[in-house]
């Protein structure tokens, strides 16, 4: 089958017309590309630093038709390149590559760690206003808590949003709070409204939101849903916590979908780098079922370091 | 050499996993070739590496990263039911001897002597654009792998004539030729003004190359009659297909239509083919293999 | 060397009528270079001599047909307005001393020999491959012309290695090169079994061979430093060409593109040309020449 | 401007489905090609037999949907071999080329010798039942004469024809009989229908039709034009009968076209080798408005040979 859809496989230059401070070491860069602004959730794209180097990264809401981002988080010699472009200076991109999200309707908990919520705000813009949503996000510390309010903001707008829970997620996402007294999973706010997306935080060092990793609360949120089981779970972020979620999931019989990173070149499912298992990382996913990925021995286990070598994560 | 199908992967391409290539080889690949290796694991080149240029052709300079040969030959230790053709890339014959060595107990169907690709120094087409050191390289790998499994060796289009480099590889004892490589290009940013691979010079691939692949797969069968000739480049379809075994191939290649295609292109090549000779009443692939030599 | 722009139409692209080289000119051509011409007139293949790979691809084997020197010389002699470079084909320095003469009386601004074309026996390639006898002719070239043309000599993809063929050149004393002519191809039909050429091999044009062409004018910028070079190969449209200029070239030629696009191309290319060094506050094309070499 | 349309620049196998004898000398192939069927009047092809040579010819109406033709004559090597080719038998096609004619409305004088009918066939299915048609066809002898019967066919079948007139011309088109009394000019039957197409044909030996050929007789039909002075005269076949048709319709004022012939090697303007002045033939061709022809120097008098040489017709 022939892949269908816009897809750009020679970089092409574009300006970035935006930089917006998310953490200490976390931007987002807006830019005007309508291939890229029309990518489903879950894509990702090539993304050339001229003079460094060229790395996958999730391809980021932004307001503004024809417009799309990135964030990325400054580490190694390529993000810190890509994190230093400033507004005016251009960077080639090429893509969207790889499979999106299965949306499903209803009940969805989208659980992110760092710059795996990238995705995941795509994701929240191709869902309903009837779905009732659960966003839990991890960070190491209060500081690096980022997309917090955007989530927010990303659940209210969604198109004809009935119930006004923009304020009450204002205040309250901030908060992390969460009962599950009587088998009742409640947020926070004690807003008597029926409540279509709420906003979870949790960090290492508790200096926000509830203290600890998200996959320590995960059980408890999954368990005690009042509103009813998931329909959904959706995660990305690092693959160890991936890993537990899918248990999770699995073990509740929710259906559950990860998104996978790993050591990328051409992003078209040519080279091979980024194989796990039999799977073609950027073709086949970036987004696998849970049912599947349980089945790949690589899963949460091992990546191919850049010789292919097979290593530990 | 024992091949399940006229249509296989082509060295470089998703040649690291042994899982992908069962999944490839139940799609209907009729062998699989390695990702070239070497003596010792590379890392390759930094990124970009891999460009498309929108019109069906490939820029690529990965720069031979692999896993090197030992790894690799612990990873397909297990197989026995997927036909593995080992790729190797070196400079010298020993290098060569000590990789054929590593694979002693895996069951490999061939090697391939990578002496074509046109973007690392001092291997690929360095080596094959010298034919003394190509006949005595294929001599050694000849000598290496023994009875146990048949050398091709894959040429390209470098900085000599590489009719020469396949009869000094049939000097040396190849048992069969693979053609073509990728061939040296590249690609620059108008708006950035500069090379795009991090390496500037890389290999196209794809439907740009097809009709100059196909043009070196009939001038060897010309030229040199009986050498079994797996052609490679540019094919996309089972007609490309055809064309290169009319040309004189016995087996073909594909690799970059796998940017564009699913896996289970190599199936619907193989369907296309065997409709083919149905609709031309030819029983045996066999029996079209250079037929277009003929007029 | 006088060109009114730096678009120039290739050699054997609509190159036989001086009345299409004033409507070329007039749509914005720097300048045209003739078809190669011979000592005497050539009908060249039997058709099929041309066709499409619908991909912006291009096959021909035209075999150089052309009314020869003298036929040649008296259509353009009445010619001062336009800039035409004359492409000159031949086997021995005496050849291409014979046709230089013809010109005499011409206002010819340059000769390019061509010493690539990949199809013809004898000549173009065969040529090129062999540098001693490239550096006998364009002495000779460069004699016969004297002060009065300056000398171009075009390179591509032979069995040897092309740099060579430009050292020679520029040993012989080339005032610049071209680079690059057809690629050596071949295409063949599945259903008909045969090839499709009259001449079965021919070659390559169009935007199949842009990165090859590039590649070659980027490596003979950088080897060969000050020596002017003529782009050529798969240019459509201004970006391609800004590609070239970057790359090494100082001015560029299209051919396979007039296939696609009306003769308006050399003014939209132009136009392309001029915005984007407004764009990147360029003042003057030689200061973007080979920029891409500093990256 | 990119060239738009279906067009194929790779010669495309096709079987010939069926053969008409047309004459001795002259034959029609058969055969289904969806891009050539719906190619314009006057378009040509490259048409490839295998083993022997590629030769440009116009592409022929035939009937039923996807349905295209050649119609040859016999003469060289190239033309033989294409006559020669039964049904069942391959050729390869590539196209369809050139321009087509501006089919005017009102009407309509059509001149062809030869095969050169086979273009202004196509431009009859492209005419509105409106349309008042006159087709004058040349040839030596009555043998030699084709396209009588179709002309007539093709006439009368234009959608919605209401003139009943397809037995007149059966029975007059052989005639070709033509009468201009009082400045009337009338077509032989006596009908008093208003005709809305007539078929005229002239032989030079006067075995049928009209003796003479096309030219000695064209003054006279376009003087004695009853219905009116003609909006547009179109033309194909010998460039010297074409010539004097040319200069006869710019004497009368009246708009015409013609059809050239050049050798061609590739048919989309990059050889060459049609050149005809500043016009290459086959791109900006083959059809050429009257007046601009007269602009040209090698119109009426030379074509280039296979060397590129100026060669008197
Ligand atoms: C599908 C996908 C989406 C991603 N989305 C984001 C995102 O939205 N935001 C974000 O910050 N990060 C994202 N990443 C991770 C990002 O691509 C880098 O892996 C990460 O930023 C680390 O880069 P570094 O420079 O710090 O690399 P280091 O770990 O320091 O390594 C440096 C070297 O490794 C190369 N490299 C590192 N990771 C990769 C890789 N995955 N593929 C190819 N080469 C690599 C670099 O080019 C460089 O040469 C994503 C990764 C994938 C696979
Ligand atoms: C636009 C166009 C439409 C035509 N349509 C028809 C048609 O519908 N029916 C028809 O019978 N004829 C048509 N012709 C004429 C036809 O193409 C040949 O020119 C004619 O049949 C004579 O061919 P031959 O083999 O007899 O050539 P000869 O005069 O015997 O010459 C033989 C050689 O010349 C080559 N050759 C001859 N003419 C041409 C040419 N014009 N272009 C390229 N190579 C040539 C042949 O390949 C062969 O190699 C058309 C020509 C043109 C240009
Ligand atoms: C990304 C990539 C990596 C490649 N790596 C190798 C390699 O390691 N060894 C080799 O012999 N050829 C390698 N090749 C060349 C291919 O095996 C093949 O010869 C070439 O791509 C032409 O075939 P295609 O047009 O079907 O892709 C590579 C090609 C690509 C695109
Ligand atoms: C039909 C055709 C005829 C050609 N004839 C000649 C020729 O006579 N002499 C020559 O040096 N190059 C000739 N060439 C090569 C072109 O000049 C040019 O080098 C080549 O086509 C690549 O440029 P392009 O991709 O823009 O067409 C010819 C090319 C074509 C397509
Ligand atoms: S990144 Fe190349 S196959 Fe996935
Ligand atoms: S036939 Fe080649 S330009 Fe017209």
């Amino acid at each position: 089958m022939r892949r269908d859809g816009r897809i750009r496989d020679y970089p092409e230059a574009i300006t970035v017309e935006e930089v917006i401070d998310e953490t200490p070491t976390v931007r987002t860069l807006i830019f005007s590309d309508d291939i890229m602004s029309s990518s489903m959730p879950g894509q990702f794209a090539m993304v050339w630093v001229p003079g460094a180097f060229e790395l996958p990264m999730s391809i980021m809401t932004a307001t503004g038709r024809g417009r799309a981002a990135f964030t990325v988080r400054r580490h190694g010699d390529a993000s810190t390149a890509l994190y230093n472009i400033r507004r005016g200076e251009s960077i080639a991109v090429r893509g969207p590559y790889g499979n999106s999200f299965d949306v499903r309707r209803g009940r969805l908990l989208l659980v992110g760690g760092g710059t795996g919520l990238v995705p995941l705000m795509r994701l929240v813009t191709h869902t309903n206003p009837d779905d009732d949503i659960t966003i839990l996000m991890g960070a190491r510390t209060a500081d690096e808590v980022f997309f917090d309010e955007l989530a927010s903001d990303l659940l209210s707008a969604r198109r004809g949003a009935g119930s006004g829970n923009r304020d009450d997620q204002g205040s309250s996402h901030s908060t992390g709070d969460y009962n599950c007294g009587a088998g009742d999973y409640n947020y926070g706010t004690g807003s008597e409204a029926p409540l279509r997306g709420r906003v979870i935080v949790t960090t290492d060092d508790g200096t926000r939101g509830k203290k600890g990793r998200v996959t320590d609360i995960l059980d408890a949120i999954v368990d005690c849903s009042a509103g009813g089981k998931f329909d959904a779970i959706y995660t990305c972020g690092p693959e160890v916590m991936m890993y537990k979620i899918v248990q999770t999931a699995s073990r509740h019989g929710i259906f559950v979908q990860a998104s996978l990173e790993r050591m990328m070149k051409c992003g078209v499912g040519i080279c091979g780098s980024c194989a796990a298992g039999p799977d073609i990382v950027c073709k086949d996913g970036t987004i696998f079922d849970g049912r599947h990925l349980l089945a790949n021995p690589e899963f949460g286990f091992t990546y191919r370091d850049k010789s292919g070598i097979p290593t530990s994560w | 050499m024992r091949l399940d199908g006229p249509v296989v992967l082509a060295s470089g391409i998703l040649g690291i996993s042994l899982d992908v290539f069962r999944r490839l080889h139940r799609s209907g690949a009729g062998a699989v070739v390695t990702k070239s290796l070497s003596k010792s694991p590379w890392t390759g080149y930094a990124n970009p590496t891999v460009i498309g240029l929108d019109n069906g052709g490939w820029l690529n300079a990965v720069g031979l990263s692999n896993p090197g040969a030992q790894n690799f030959a612990d990873m397909i230790r297990p197989n026995r039911e997927i036909p593995i053709i080992v790729s190797l890339v070196g400079s010298t014959a020993a290098e060569f001897e000590y990789m054929i060595d590593k694979f002693d107990e895996c069951a490999v169907v061939a090697y391939e002597l990578n002496m074509s690709c046109p973007h690392v120094a001092k291997v690929g087409l360095e080596v094959g654009d010298d034919p003394a050191l190509v006949r005595e390289i294929v001599g050694a790998a000849k000598q290496a792998s023994g009875d146990s499994a048949p050398v091709l060796v894959k040429v390209g289009l470098g900085s000599s004539n590489y009719l020469d480099t396949v009869g000094a590889a049939i000097d040396g004892g190849a048992d069969a030729i693979t053609a073509i490589n990728t061939i040296r290009s590249m690609a620059i940013d108008a708006e950035l003004q500069r090379p795009v691979l991090s390496n500037r010079f890389g290999g196209l691939s794809g439907a740009p190359i097809k009709p100059i692949a196909l043009r070196c797969v009939y001038e060897i069968a010309s030229r040199f009659g009986d050498i079994p000739i797996m052609g490679c480049g540019g094919i996309s379809n089972w007609k490309d297909a055809v064309e290169f075994i009319l040309a004189g191939a016995s087996a073909v290649q594909i690799g970059s239509v796998l940017g564009e295609e699913d896996v289970d292109i190599f199936g619907r090549i193989n369907t296309g083919i065997t409709e083919y000779m149905e609709r031309k009443g030819i029983d045996r692939l066999q029996d079209m293999v250079g037929h277009a030599q003929r007029r």
